[in-house]
């Protein structure tokens, strides 16, 4: 009771205070929108949110994509600390695979046209790499493995390539004598391209490894005997 | 009111909400919901916040793109976490002192 | 302005919400959840944030709530597998 | 070269390289790797020497359009002090991870901490410390969880809850920052953010969304189980270095704000918290039966002791609130090098006596009498015994609050010093009560020793030597005429 008393008033101050702060809020001293359409044309990506992403604050993306690594270095430990049984997932259903057929094809070419529109249109690595995880997953329900990402070092190597590519450009811009990530302007498209689909691929493949990294449903109660009481 | 300040004020409910959510809950996968709902809620006020009787705002939206990348990666990391907890203790639900 | 499809939107978002978190049932309170991500990706249109509407219907709504129910169903199915249990969590 | 940009790319480098690299390389490519990388610290740290504050435009888009890396005399120490904790922390768990499973994932996420921590240390941009606070936490979740055992799988997900809504908190802040100034830089937060009321109420959920992960009394129930539960290494690493960064980033949000611009009864608020963590952490280590829960404790109380900075900073003549700083810093560098050294000779007394109990330390003096004065050195700074480096913060700290006149702080800082005494006392009492006759103990090999040693000497000689480092941090910072 005092728990739900006191997360309530927690929850009101915090209500409060953001109210009056959204009420009481000044206009904006600077226009970041109006920054962004004046230097767009000397960015790498003619559509502005890409342009954000990939160009202007491109160091946060890839501390971005870092993240999503972490994640999965650490279900891949785990994993490793309290090994699961071989996995077996897959619910063997005709139907199931029949869609399969034709939605995956469908899938991937939306993928891949997500990151053929991101320079110029809504799509970019993040959506086409969500659709790609969300293929992955879909294959993995309907029981197809991914045989050519059994072995360790590809699969670590693919999941990595996004972060790679993007410290390695970086690294060369610096030892080109240019700022971090700065982009020499003729291929700063290119160099866009290559680092979204790197991205893409990453993020895909990230996404579907946490989902596979977790103990998969099959596995056989591990509980140890002191916990069979029954307990609330 | 613009559109943009409904939904930031739709932001400041929804983050209230989680807030409360995630305080109160003890099952795991409850207060990971409320997590996500505040971090919508939060996402929300900042693209609200942003647009609100001016441009389109591009940096908003990045931000808030990179920020649902992050919210993803740690949902998914805490959802293994959980299921590796689950399996070797049998409870959803954090034990109150160590 | 706002028009009066922006208010139900914010309205049912929150009830939705709301749903999510209060639901007894979990798998009920996920499914909402994932009912919230779609609204929110709606929103994000509204928003003209197309982008963000992507990523959110593929992510927040698809992937996350994946994730979410098989993490219920492999607690469910673990608890099943434990003796005197009858009932899920 | 300009190094600030090669402070993160290093590192990233690093965790990449290790991840992909089979298991049995991953210890010598990351002791190599560590040369080049405290390399690039010294040479930040030489250059806003040399030079004055260093900056960097990342791919060239200035600020408030793209994001700026920033060194001033406090960043660049906290990287060289980052190097300076690392490196033994490193050299230790080269030798010391015994599991598969821990060597699989800790040295990428160690990495991957590292360049969290320099990326924390050198931005100057709201949203970037949001991802970087993200990766550190992540990474440091992910270390925790490393140990296998059910109860550190129970400490990292609550860390990992904790993280998350603390970064929630501070990302609705940003978010109402970027309505109110239309900006995310450092600057523009300096520049135009005093005598907003959104800005401030925007800086106080930033405020405590970083005490949670700061873990600062009352809110610090997660650390003891996460710290005290990890792996040596880590624990060390944990408590020396990643809860510093979340302090880190609310001292710069205060000092950019301007400390006259924060309430003062948000100040006392925190120093009062500050006070109440120093006697329950040092009561709490006090009682703990277990070697590294009660380290674990320790450093609940001395975050307290870092956090007397903001009321004696609030509001306060120059001269206190220097001195306050001075204090300030040189307890975080002091306390980040003892804890370090504390953790890992508590890990190689862990690993001699084979288990977790103090009680079962009688003898140890005999038979392993370098392990313990290790974890006695270490002792010694925390404790603020002269001439360590816990003893000049704390004379620091107690010349402040007599100069601006809040005498309430003294017996906190006497209160602190003693229960920390008590408690380090109470652990050599126990190693030095004679013990079996024969050597039942096992042998932690000699780098696990020293790489304790090195961190312990380190935090005894920052006593002596207090006046140059302490010059060093407060160059290009609003300290910097004092002194």
């Amino acid at each position: 009771m005092i728990r739900l008393l006191g997360a309530l008033l927690a929850c009101l101050t915090v209500g409060a205070a953001l109210a009056v702060a959204v009420l009481w809020r000044p206009l904006p001293v600077e226009d970041l929108p109006l920054r962004v359409t004046s230097r767009l044309a000397e960015a790498g990506a003619g559509h502005a949110v890409t342009a954000v992403l990939l160009d202007f604050r491109a160091y946060d993306t890839l501390l971005e994509v870092a993240v999503l690594l972490v994640a999965v270095v650490v279900a891949m430990a785990l994993r490793e600390a309290q090994p699961d049984g071989p996995d077996r997932m897959g619910l063997a259903n005709p139907l199931l695979r029949a869609v399969m057929g034709w939605l995956l094809p469908l899938l991937l070419l939306m993928a891949a046209y997500l990151l053929w529109a991101g320079s110029s249109r809504p799509g970019g690595a993040f959506q086409a790499g969500s659709v790609l995880a969300a293929s992955g997953v879909l294959l993995r329900l309907a029981g197809v493995g991914f045989n050519w990402l059994d072995n360790p070092l590809r699969l670590r190597a693919v999941l990595v390539l996004g972060l790679a590519v993007f410290v390695a450009v970086g690294v060369s811009t610096l030892i080109g004598g240019r700022q971090f990530l700065d982009y020499p302007h003729e291929i700063a498209a290119d160099l866009i391209l290559v680092i979204e689909l790197a991205l893409t691929l990453s993020i895909g493949l990230a996404l579907v490894s946490l989902f596979q990294l977790a103990p998969p449903q099959h596995t056989g109660p591990h509980l140890p005997d002191r916990r069979r009481r029954t307990r609330r | 009111m613009s559109g943009g300040a409904w939904y930031a004020w739709v932001g400041v409910a929804l983050s209230t909400l989680g807030f409360f959510g995630f305080v109160v809950h003890r099952h795991l996968v409850r207060r990971l919901l409320a997590f996500n709902i505040m971090g919508s809620g939060c996402f929300l006020l900042l693209v609200g916040l942003a647009g609100d009787g001016r441009a389109i705002d591009p940096v908003a939206q990045a931000l808030v793109l990179t920020g649902i990348v992050v919210a993803v990666a740690s949902t998914a990391l805490a959802l293994v976490l959980l299921r590796r907890w689950y399996r070797v203790s049998g409870e959803s639900v954090l034990p109150e002192d160590v | 302005m706002i028009g009066w499809f922006d208010l139900l939107l914010g309205l049912t978002l929150c009830t939705t919400a709301v749903g999510a978190l209060a639901s007894r049932d979990l798998f009920r309170a996920i499914v909402l959840f994932m009912v919230f991500g779609l609204l929110m990706a709606l929103v994000w249109v509204r928003l003209e944030a197309p982008d963000i509407a992507l990523a959110e219907a593929a992510i927040g709504a698809g992937l996350t709530g994946v994730l979410l129910l098989d993490t219920l169903g492999y607690l469910r199915r673990r608890y099943m597998a434990r003796p005197g249990r009858e009932e899920a969590p | 070269m300009n190094p600030l940009p090669w402070l993160v790319a290093l590192p990233l480098t690093g965790a990449i390289l290790v991840f992909v690299l089979p298991g049995r390389w991953r210890a010598q490519v990351s002791l190599a790797l560590l040369v080049p990388v405290a390399f690039a610290s010294l040479l930040t740290l030489a250059g806003v020497l040399s030079q004055g504050t260093q900056s960097h435009v990342l791919g060239g888009w200035l600020a408030p359009l793209g994001i700026g890396l920033r060194a001033d005399g406090f960043a660049a120490g906290m990287a060289v002090l980052t190097a300076l904790v690392a490196t033994p922390c490193l050299v230790h768990a080269a030798f010391s991870l015994r599991t598969k499973a821990a060597r699989e994932g800790f040295w990428p996420l160690a990495w991957f901490l590292w360049a969290a921590l320099n990326t924390i240390w050198l931005s100057a941009d709201l949203f970037n410390l949001y991802v970087g606070i993200e990766l550190l936490g992540l990474a440091a979740v992910g270390l925790v969880a490393l140990a296998g055992s059910a109860q550190s799988l129970a400490a990292a997900m609550r860390y990992l809850l904790v993280a998350l809504l603390g970064s929630l908190l501070y990302l609705l802040g940003v978010a109402l920052i970027y309505a109110a100034l239309g900006s995310l830089a450092l600057a523009d937060l300096a520049a135009h953010g005093a005598g907003e009321p959104t800005v401030l109420i925007a800086v106080v959920l930033m405020t405590f969304g970083l005490l949670l992960k700061t873990a600062l009394f009352p809110l610090h129930g997660w650390l003891p189980p996460a710290h005290g539960g990890a792996l040596t290494p880590v624990s060390a690493l944990l408590s020396a270095l990643v809860i510093k960064a979340s302090l880190f980033i609310l001292v710069r949000l205060w000092l950019t704000m301007g400390p006259g611009a924060m309430p003062v009864t948000l100040a006392w608020t925190l120093g009062l918290m500050g006070g109440g963590a120093v006697f329950w952490g040092g009561w709490m280590a006090l009682r703990q039966t277990r070697l590294k829960i009660l380290v674990a404790y320790s450093t609940v109380a001395q975050i307290g002791l870092l956090f007397l900075f903001f009321p004696l900073v609030t509001g306060t003549p120059i001269a206190a609130a220097t001195l306050a700083w001075d204090g300030m810093v040189l307890m975080l560098a002091a306390h980040a090098c003892a804890k370090a050294a504390m953790f890992l000779a508590a890990g190689n007394l862990v690993l001699a006596i084979g288990g977790e109990r103090i009680a079962d330390l009688n003898g140890v003096c005999r038979f392993r009498p370098f392990s313990l004065l290790c974890f006695g050195i270490a002792g010694v700074s925390l404790s603020g015994l002269p001439p360590s480096g816990g003893f000049a913060a704390k004379w620091l700290l107690v010349q402040s609050a007599l100069a601006s006149g809040q005498w309430i702080w003294l017996p906190v800082l006497l209160g602190g010093g003693l229960l920390s005494a008590a408690y380090v006392v109470k652990v050599l009492a126990s190693a030095l009560v004679e013990g079996p006759v024969s050597d039942r103990f096992k042998v932690p090999s000699l780098p696990l020793d020293l790489s304790a040693f090195v961190l312990g000497c380190i935090s005894l000689v920052l006593g002596l030597v207090a006046h140059t480092p302490l010059a060093w941090l407060r160059a290009g910072g609003p300290f910097a005429g004092g002194g």
